[in-house]
């Protein structure tokens, strides 16, 4: 396992990621335009959308919906899963405030597209092909685990408010209408549902599986060719992405000092336990080695671009420093360094091919 | 050519209230207002990468919608929010278009 | 016919413009980098100019300008003839003022170039190669027919304007000096020739050209596979492209109802009139079943970046949502989605091969 | 010699900048956004880093140091002496004054990255491969020529400013401490070596260098694919960031008339010179012909990115307009069009194959 | 340091008339300006997206130049274009560089 | 809803001075700023391309960092960079947050 680690760290996708890093320790000059980053991100929601459509297309083909299911609601499962079992550990272990708790539940309920990438492409360059339908797994994961986080939330603060409110009147003060925060709850679910990334991936996920059967593979070749994962486009894009990610990541560091241990202990063991979850569950619903490895790796990974703003919509005294922090400067980097390797020998330890 | 003497609001905060404060603007009686992104830092640390950017919103407004922007927004953004808001007085020429009839 | 029909719509291509549309309908999250879209249309153009020039050579290398001349000949005068017609239609039919009529006509006189693109596409995709001057014409098209609509413009606006002064002197008015509008008319067509899309077509379509004559086929060939547009990097930034203009047509839609019928139908009956005049003179000058079909697509197409800005400097009461609407809301999807396989059609009919 | 300066001009990529140059003379409307200018450059420098390094792992392993010590000390002792060189003839012959002088051979004594490119790809083109280490050398002469130029600047003016202090004190004057601008010179140079133009191209090299000892050249396929630049992404990459570098320079050829005679014959004699001690002194290091050539082309070249901001943090007296415009204006296009295959030709009669 | 009370204009319009307003500026004794893009709402609706941009115009200069300037744009601009202008007073730098000679 | 009046200072000036400025800025007893990039004209020339670029820095201060801010910028910048620099008076929200304690 410590060869496939190195080996892991020593490619160039890793690498770039830890020039970043290394750019903003020595507050060097490297700066990607905002334009390139988002860019690279519509192209790389967009390619597992495609390409994810096109392969579920080809499973649905050959095998229909029987090998599919299980895993779709395996990963159903551990979406809604995922955000109480970091909440527990947020509130009860890490004594947070609900607010932090849950906010931070919802970064771990959802999931990182580039983690998801970039777990993906581990596989395939060992020889583990993941099954055809991960990505639309990824897009099963990306929205439960934040509407379960907030509604946690919502129903927390209700209470203690609600407990607040009695203590206080009991003392005679007087309390004004206590403020709806439902709107925000849906309006933050709503954004969740029509925001970018999920409707790029659903999206063009649909017409990856449409045009499938309505054009001929060779047409549908040119489109296959730009979005594909294993090809130039797709690795020396996200080579420019994991640099960013880098200097993101880099300019963070000095957070570390500020979020406390506990923080940092739960941005590496909470992506292990929930991790193997996803291996073991992966390997009961009958997926192959590289596909338990990358459903542990994407049910680990934190979001932080679909759970930010959401969470900042409904739980406005979060602090975002804290969730930002965990899910970028420790769970991201650490997914990427050395979590899909372990994933991949917890699964095969599991007994998964 | 004629102006008028109104105020200017400005108002900078998180990106991510952007359109809900346009939205609010408009309710609270304003005609219109112009938008920019752009960098910043204060209290709640540096506003400049992708994750946490600012926005900022100038309008031209008479002194009662203003107050009235600036009242919402100090009690709803300050709070949690990263945000600086502030009026100034301006000579807007044809002034008389940016004073709805919402609020007088 | 039919068939052909639901076989262009689901493709990728409609279906990320649709994409586009039904997000904004919903009011989702996707959003592109005004940056990225800019990129790609420059990346289009010069595709479009190097890839022409080069296939105009190698025509030009086998038959001179024998088979050249006539298509050429051909679109010039539709260039100037679908001003006219449309500014008939606008004005007399639908009651519209002088500078509105005009204003809508040079749109409708000038061309697309994404039209061109998807039209290309199409005929490639079911085996008829257009002609390879074909990219040559669409820069012949891009000018003549804005410079038409508001040369009459000018002249209408002109007589109109002296009608009324006339009648206000009988009145015993004192008028001011007219004032010259002529110099923003030469400023305006000036601003046409020497735009960003001409410019890159034409002088890429020269570069294309010359050194096809200069370099071997196997050193331009990197270039030809960065550009050509049956390639991965050309379909995909399309892809991205028409999921843009799909969010700024879904923007738009609403703006259909201030516009009303007269212009959705001339927005739709115009083009097929233009495509139907089109296929008919492609064919009589010799032009193959792709080419025609083509040619059809770009007469019937409107301009909505080179004709924008001519007309608000040289027509400013010209309400620009008019324009937008009619050309960007109505005429470019409704060519994407039928109007592509209706002017195959028709070319086929014809007799087109 | 002619046909092969001919042969090089009517190449698409010369033909883009001279069109951007066109474009500004006529004020027409092409127009590059910055972020993708700033993309493809980052783009750029990232391929020269990842595939020099590549490159120079494999001359590595076939040749250990041997081949490669003699041109490096070459390169460093030719980063050294241009400046020497330029400030010489700036400040003797042409009587600029001292910050001037320096700042411009600051200029002179870095490097242009896309010089470097556009000379590789001529030499690919024409047959004649240069080393594998070439762009190692690029990246060890982007920065001490700005170091040794920024030292003199400090040490004239330095000594300057104590002769005009003593003649002042003479006079009577009493004159307030001169300050300290070392502090400003460190600054800068660590600016220069921090900067991303050195961090990508060293950060890349290094990735790409570890990354051939632990992946398979199967594996890195992808990343060459992507990077390479005899490949269509970056011979596209590169029309398009030619066609900005020729709207810049047209900006700029107003300058021309304000900058004088004396600066424009700089511009091209002291390139001359320089490429022919670079092309001399590569072919006794065991050189190429293409190595040789490519070596005179940077050597010869002068920088517009890297040295710009060091001069104008450490030599703010220094007019940036006579600096870009040498080194933009004037020997970058000369380069480009004549330089690179003149510096060839010189390769080929000192006898290098 | 001296600091010297002059005008700041203010102007908003559609980017497409961005080349001739900046000339016209310099025309009637502007001694230089900023410019930026923007996105704005307005009488004529919501001007954000690539076929609708704004343009904001910024310059320090003398009342006497302001005033030509806001009349030129009331005059050219305010009729067919979405447009705002406005002016305020603002303490400016060695602000004597920027009273052009043109105009007094 | 309390206003205090305070100064806004804005500087214009090349891009690469914006780190050090920047840093010089909190220094002399900013609590915060705003910046974005912008285009210009002026008496060093245009600067809008990617060789000459701007940078707005704006700030909310009390008058006394204002000075010194302003003294700082026309020592250092004015002889030899592009750079223009004005104050003006703003009613800010909750202002009292944005008058250090390093200078009174
Ligand atoms: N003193 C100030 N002057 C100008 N802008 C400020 C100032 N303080 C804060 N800001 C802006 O307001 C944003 C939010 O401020 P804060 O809530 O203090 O973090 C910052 O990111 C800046 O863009
Ligand atoms: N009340 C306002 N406050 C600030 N900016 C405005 C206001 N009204 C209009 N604008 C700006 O001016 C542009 C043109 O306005 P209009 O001509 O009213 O459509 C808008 O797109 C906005 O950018
Ligand atoms: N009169 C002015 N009004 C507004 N901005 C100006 C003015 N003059 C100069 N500027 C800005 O300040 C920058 C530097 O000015 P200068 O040092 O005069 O070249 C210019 O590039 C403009 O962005
Ligand atoms: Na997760
Ligand atoms: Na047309
Ligand atoms: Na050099």
């Amino acid at each position: 396992m410590l060869k496939s680690l190195a080996e892991n760290l020593l490619t160039p996708l890793p690498m770039c990621f830890a020039l970043g890093i290394f750019s903003k320790m020595i507050h060097g000059g490297i700066k990607i335009p905002k334009e390139l980053y988002y860019s690279i991100s519509i192209y790389l929601l967009m390619s597992i959308g495609i390409i994810g459509g096109h392969e579920l297309a080809h499973e649905y083909q050959a095998h229909g919906v029987s090998t599919i299911w299980k895993p779709a609601l395996v990963t159903l499962f551990l979406g809604c899963l995922t955000p109480i079992t970091a909440y527990g550990a947020l509130r009860y272990l890490g004594r947070l405030n609900i607010a932090d708790a849950a906010g931070i539940a919802a970064h771990y309920g959802s999931t990182s597209a580039v983690t998801f990438i970039v777990a993906d492409g581990f596989c395939n360059d060992k020889g583990y092909k993941p099954d055809g339908y991960l990505p639309t797994l990824v897009t099963i994961l990306e929205c439960p685990g934040i509407a379960v986080a907030l509604v946690i939330g919502a129903v927390a603060m209700g209470m203690q408010k609600a407990a607040e409110a009695a203590a206080k009147s009991k003392e005679g003060q007087i309390d004004g209408a206590p403020e709806a925060e439902g709107g925000n709850l849906w309006e933050a679910l709503h954004e969740v549902i029509t925001g970018q990334s999920l409707m790029l991936m659903v999206g063009l996920l649909v017409i990856g599986f449409i045009s499938t059967f309505a054009i001929s593979d060779a047409k549908f070749h040119p489109y296959e060719e730009f979005f594909y994962n294993k090809n130039m486009i797709f690795r020396g894009a996200l080579c420019i992405f994991l640099l960013e990610m880098g200097l993101v990541t880099g300019e963070r560091l000095g957070d570390l000092l500020k979020v406390g241990p506990f923080l940092i202990a739960f941005g590496i063991i909470m992506p292990l336990f929930h991790g193997f979850l996803g291996a073991f569950l992966g390997y009961m619903a009958g997926m192959n080695l590289g596909g338990c490895t990358v459903l542990a790796a994407i049910v680990s990974s934190a979001s932080y671009i679909a759970a930010p703003p959401a969470v900042r919509l409904t739980l406005p005294e979060a602090n975002p420093t804290l969730s930002m922090t965990a899910s970028l400067a420790i769970t991201f980097p650490f997914n990427i360094a050395l979590g899909i390797p372990i994933y991949f020998w917890m699964a095969q330890t599991i007994g998964a091919k | 050519m004629q102006l008028h003497t109104l105020k200017k609001v400005t108002i900078i905060t998180e990106d991510s209230l952007k359109q809900s404060l346009l939205k609010k603007i408009i309710e609270l009686g304003a005609t219109g207002y112009t938008c920019r992104q752009c960098e910043g830092y204060g209290s709640r640390g540096a506003r400049s990468d992708q994750f946490t950017r600012n926005v900022e919103v100038e309008l031209i407004c008479s002194e009662v919608v203003a107050n009235d922007i600036l009242t919402y927004v100090s009690h709803h953004y300050f709070d949690n929010y990263a945000c600086i808001a502030w009026i100034s007085d301006v000579q807007v020429v044809r002034g008389d278009r940016y004073t709805s009839t919402k609020k007088s």
